[in-house]
């Protein structure tokens, strides 16, 4: 078994990778449909994807710990019928942050959708091509700087969230105490050589893979309009 | 379909140099036919060939395409763009930035079909950017890659908005016989936007004249344009640019179209009234020319 | 797994320790954070077994709610200091007045029990109204601890459990503020239901009231009887 | 004096509003910079913009709170020189939120800049316009969805902000006792009622001032480049 | 100034259609001159412009204004394009989608001057559409914004990268007018690229010939083009769009250039191997046309 430490770190990572991945496949869909859906109720649908920046993590940790737990009908659904129970495990915290990472992932995407022009997907579509195939092969490659930015605050968001953390997962070594909560920890029994230790090493990681992506991005610069 | 007319009859609301302006095209064009939309700036000639791609919807009409309906308000239909097979190439080009020059004429086909995209590239003098964003081309090359991927898909349909308007000359009849032959070859239907009245003649089997959103002329291009401007005699409108004296009479040298310089006599007499940048025609009431095929 | 009051880190680490040299196939698992979110969780339940508590009240509502299997239990009764790290504070509360711009850290009265003990001890003295303006609140006492210790207020309020801590031993003078001038900080613990089947969380529990913890509990300050 | 209630939420306001105007101050030229200028250690500039999202914010406040101190040169020199001491104070707590939204404000506006097509600078600078004017006149109204999208995250990323005010506040009332701690107070002391009063109160306000924003965001849309 | 000799001498690679190509351009123009870019699609003359302007900076050479020195590899100068008082039309027009057209026209302004603007719109033809977005135009209409609000600084030195070309004959000769205007009243040193050879004659006091990145001429228009391809008869070329049989000859109808239609009369032996569609040349040996003012 690896070290408490290298443990954190590993559970750090693997939450915060499965949180993008995941929000990914959820985003895309999501941003399309609030760059080019055109319905009267919209401002609201966008005002509602940015609510979880709004409330505090903690009180947002207060308010999902109360829905998994089974005198709530949504625990109840889960533990009844699943025979899961989200509360302290690693699914809960993933489902938690998933949920109040959304505005990190759609904003930046939704922007770079709508900074496309109009005429290239009308190109596209007069070449035969469906709204799917155009928003692989025409708008998100065109939209490039956008999605690393979205990657990288959803990314970064994973690793620095706490609060919500804090409140669902409960601090479990190995599967919910990541190293934001390992971190408070140590300070809060003012052990502030192993948080100085932690926070290094995620600042130093998070640093370099965010150096990386950015210097990836660097090509897609600012691009003409053709 | 070789006998799919299509049947256009559409309204919409613009607003004109003059105020409102009501685009509203009745007309039927037949299957195969090669049809160039002539008319000011501002008549709606754009507009038209967007509603038939389904990029702007009519205010009401219907638009059918041999037993297809591609669009009618009255049952609410409106068939998406990616379904009418059709080719545009836009004024403005809409190339994909993130493409290369060969990908952008690729991405329209199908199946993909390497030997004709580069044959396409090669008489588009494309070749050596094949590999080039589109960034990094010239206005005209732009305008060629338009072009190509317009072709490259083989559309039953071709919808071309002012397709050479930054090329010169020469690579400009060498494309105006690209279109030619792409159209002969499929025998597609072709609507194309030209300012050009040489350009017209060329290519156009038939003309269609739009003045303020309205037809003032649909037909062939000699019906259209010769019975009215000419009667029977030569008259060529030019500039003078040059007036040269010789011992009794004065050389005049007028520049018509686009690449005619005509030399004319003249004396004194008229010669009188004239100086260089001064517009004229020049006629004859006894022309005996002759034609050399070149 | 038991959950533990923030002030128990560096006792319960050395109870637990001992446990083990007797036990030493046992896994325990301790868990620290502030008594209100251990709470908070326990409601809504988290897998622990054993709740030790800063005070009596969260252990009681827990016990009133169903969730233990016992009444609470009273292991300890904690001890407050003040505490500075640039002045000597032997001369006690009065201290206080003679730098009237200091600031004052203790933990917010509101729902950390030392906090509220704190609060009592300056009304004993007739100057709470008079430091009232200069008082920080930490979130719990190891935040009042971490303001002190920063040197972003002069004084502190706090436990003596963290006085007599290692890293801030050291580092700073205490005065241990005489107990007659608050309530008693009772701190009691709970078994809670989810260990009725398991052994192990039972013997910890009796061995928390053994001589030998209990002269752990001592070495940190805590009086126990 | 308005009741603590009326009071926190007035101070959660101001900081939001200060914090998010000092950001747009700040924010407006680190971005066209970040845009547009080309050196070799760009990447390292926009991982270090971002740096805030990586840490978790009790831990940015811990260390935030070690600058503050007496005991560090920034805070030393700030009471030596100005005899201002920054730990649990109004100013404190905005000049650490400033420093910590900066992500939020700077992103969207440098993704909204690079997406604006190259020419249309161009075109203003052959009309003999400075940068600046061309930076006010051309772009920031090129991209306003994007200028939106960084005022609202960076306002609800403000009023939502918990961990770095904890700790480098204090909780003092009318001072930096903001809504997010006050709720976590609340919870803790097992208030419910009078957390879920703040929660909601701090929900529906937020919901309604990003609805109108988004709402006026509406109008500019997708546009086509001309 | 008046005596703003302006002195070229620039060096830039470029990916021409057949390969690197170095774009080198030695040449003094003077002030006031109107001096018309002929060149292929990709021959380099969007690159100079935008390298007079500022836009692109050359891989080395020197630029000077009269005295200034505007551009300088070897001292490192390099004056920014907002402090060249140049006015630049692009090709693809860059108009500012957030202002309407007035305020796309009125932006380069320094003192405004709302009369000389309400002036230019009215003929531009763009009254009409003075409070509109540009996106809601049509693509000659964006051309002619474009063109209006490089007119309205009233710069110095004007680069003009074919304003024209979306626009039909007829508007086309009335901005040809305004833009001969602008340059006589202020005598603004104007460079024009244009594809369209009538254009280069009405404007044009000088044409810069540009080949593969290469001046190949430069000099007055008739010197360039006429004494190349005349030889003092007359020699039109164009295309058969009609053959008609009269009773014992044929009929043929030719158009030519922009807008000219010549019937020629043609004989059996003259007609075997023509067909319409044909590029022909027309000329005659004896041709004694008159000329009339229009
Ligand atoms: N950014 C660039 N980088 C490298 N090469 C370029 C770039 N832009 C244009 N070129 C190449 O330089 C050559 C000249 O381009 P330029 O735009 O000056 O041509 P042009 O004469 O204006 O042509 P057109 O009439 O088609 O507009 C072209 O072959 C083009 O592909
Ligand atoms: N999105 C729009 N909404 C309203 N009116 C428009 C819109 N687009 C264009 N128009 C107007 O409709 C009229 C016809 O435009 P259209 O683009 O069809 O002209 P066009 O014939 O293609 O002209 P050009 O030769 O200049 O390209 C113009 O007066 C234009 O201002
Ligand atoms: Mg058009
Ligand atoms: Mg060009």
């Amino acid at each position: 078994m690896p070290s408490p430490f290298i443990q954190t770190l590993i559970l750090t990572g693997k939450l915060a990778i499965y949180t993008t991945s995941i929000l990914l496949v959820i985003g895309l869909p999501l941003s399309y449909f609030m760059a080019y859906a055109r319905f009267r109720f919209k401002p609201v649908l966008e005002a509602l994807v940015s609510m979880p920046l709004v409330l505090p993590p903690s009180v947002i940790g207060y308010y999902i710990l109360v829905a998994y737990s089974p005198n709530f009908w949504f625990g109840k659904l889960l533990s009844e019928w699943f025979d899961v129970q989200l509360a302290f495990t690693f699914e809960g915290i993933l489902l938690a942050s998933v949920v109040f990472s959304i505005p990190f992932m759609v904003q930046p995407l939704t922007n770079g959708l709508r900074a496309v022009p109009v005429n290239l997907r009308e190109a596209s579509y007069t070449l035969g091509k469906s709204k799917t195939t155009t928003f692989f092969r025409v708008l998100i490659p065109n939209i490039k700087p956008s999605l690393i930015t979205a990657i990288a605050l959803t990314f970064a968001h994973c690793i620095g969230e706490f609060g919500i953390i804090l409140m669902v997962g409960g601090n479990m070594p190995g599967e919910t105490r990541v190293a934001s909560i390992a971190i408070y920890d140590e300070v809060q029994a003012l052990n502030f050589d192993a948080a100085n230790q932690y926070a290094l090493t995620l600042f130093l990681t998070s640093f370099v893979i965010l150096t990386l992506i950015y210097t990836v991005n660097r090509k897609s610069d600012a691009w003409k309009m053709i | 379909m070789e006998n799919d007319i299509i049947e256009l009859d559409v309204q919409k609301e613009l607003v004109s140099a003059y105020g409102r302006m009501v685009l509203s095209i009745q007309i039927s064009i037949s299957a195969g036919e090669l049809v160039v939309l002539f008319g000011e700036s501002g008549a709606g000639k754009t507009t038209l060939l967007r509603m038939i791609a389904g990029l702007t919807t009519p205010d009401n009409g219907t638009i059918k395409v041999g037993d297809e309906v591609w669009f009618s308000s009255a049952r609410g239909i409106n068939m998406p763009p990616q379904k009418r097979n059709i080719g545009f190439v836009f004024q403005d080009y809409a190339l994909f930035p993130n493409m290369s020059v060969y990908n952008n004429v690729a991405y329209g086909q199908k199946d993909r079909d390497k030997i004709f995209i580069d044959e396409l590239l090669q008489n588009f003098g494309l070749t050596e950017f094949a590999n080039r964003k589109p960034e990094k081309l010239s206005g005209g090359q732009k305008q060629r890659v338009a072009l190509a991927r317009a072709l490259a898909r083989k559309p039953k349909f071709m919808l071309l908005d002012e397709p050479l308007s930054a090329l010169d000359a020469g690579i400009r009849t060498s494309l105006q016989n690209e279109i030619l032959k792409a159209h002969s070859i499929s025998n597609t239907t072709t609507l194309l936007v030209s300012h050009d009245l040489a350009e017209v003649f060329r290519l156009a089997q038939k003309v269609m004249l739009i003045q303020d959103g309205k037809i003032k002329g649909f037909g062939r291009p000699d019906d259209i344009f010769i019975n009215n401007q000419i009667s029977g005699k030569v008259q060529i409108t030019g500039t003078i640019v040059k007036i040269e004296t010789q011992d009794t009479f004065y050389l005049l040298t007028v520049v018509t179209g686009m690449n005619q310089i005509i030399k004319v006599t003249a004396f004194e007499s008229d010669i009188a009234e004239l100086t260089e940048g001064d517009r004229v025609m020049v006629f004859s009431k006894a022309f005996n020319p002759l034609v050399m095929k070149l | 797994r038991i959950a533990a009051a923030a002030d128990l880190r560096y006792a319960m680490d050395e109870v637990v320790a001992a446990y083990k040299t007797g036990n030493p196939q046992a896994i325990l698992e301790v868990i620290y954070g502030s008594s209100g979110n251990a709470f908070t969780q326990i409601s809504n339940g988290a897998p622990y077994d054993l709740f030790f508590s800063a005070d009596v009240i969260y252990p009681q509502k827990l016990h009133e709610a169903g969730f233990t299997i016992h009444e609470p239990v009273l292991y300890a009764i904690g001890r407050i200091v003040l505490w500075s790290a640039s002045v000597d504070v032997s001369k006690g509360i009065s201290v206080l007045s003679e730098y009237p711009k200091a600031r004052i850290a203790i933990a917010n009265p509101s729902h950390a029990p030392y906090g509220l003990r704190a609060e009592e001890t300056l009304r004993h003295y007739g100057v709470f109204d008079g430091v009232k303006p200069r008082l920080i609140y930490g979130e719990n006492i190891s935040q009042a601890a971490q303001f002190c210790l920063t040197g972003n207020a002069q004084f502190g309020i706090i436990a003596l459990s963290l006085a007599l801590s290692p890293n801030m031993q050291s580092k700073g003078s205490y005065f241990l503020i005489d107990d007659v001038t608050h309530k008693p900080l009772q701190q009691s613990f709970v078994i809670l239901n989810r260990a009725k089947d398991n052994s192990l969380a039972l013997t910890f529990a009796e061995f928390v009231s053994s001589p030998q913890a209990i002269k752990i509990f001592k070495k940190y300050g805590f009086v126990c009887n």
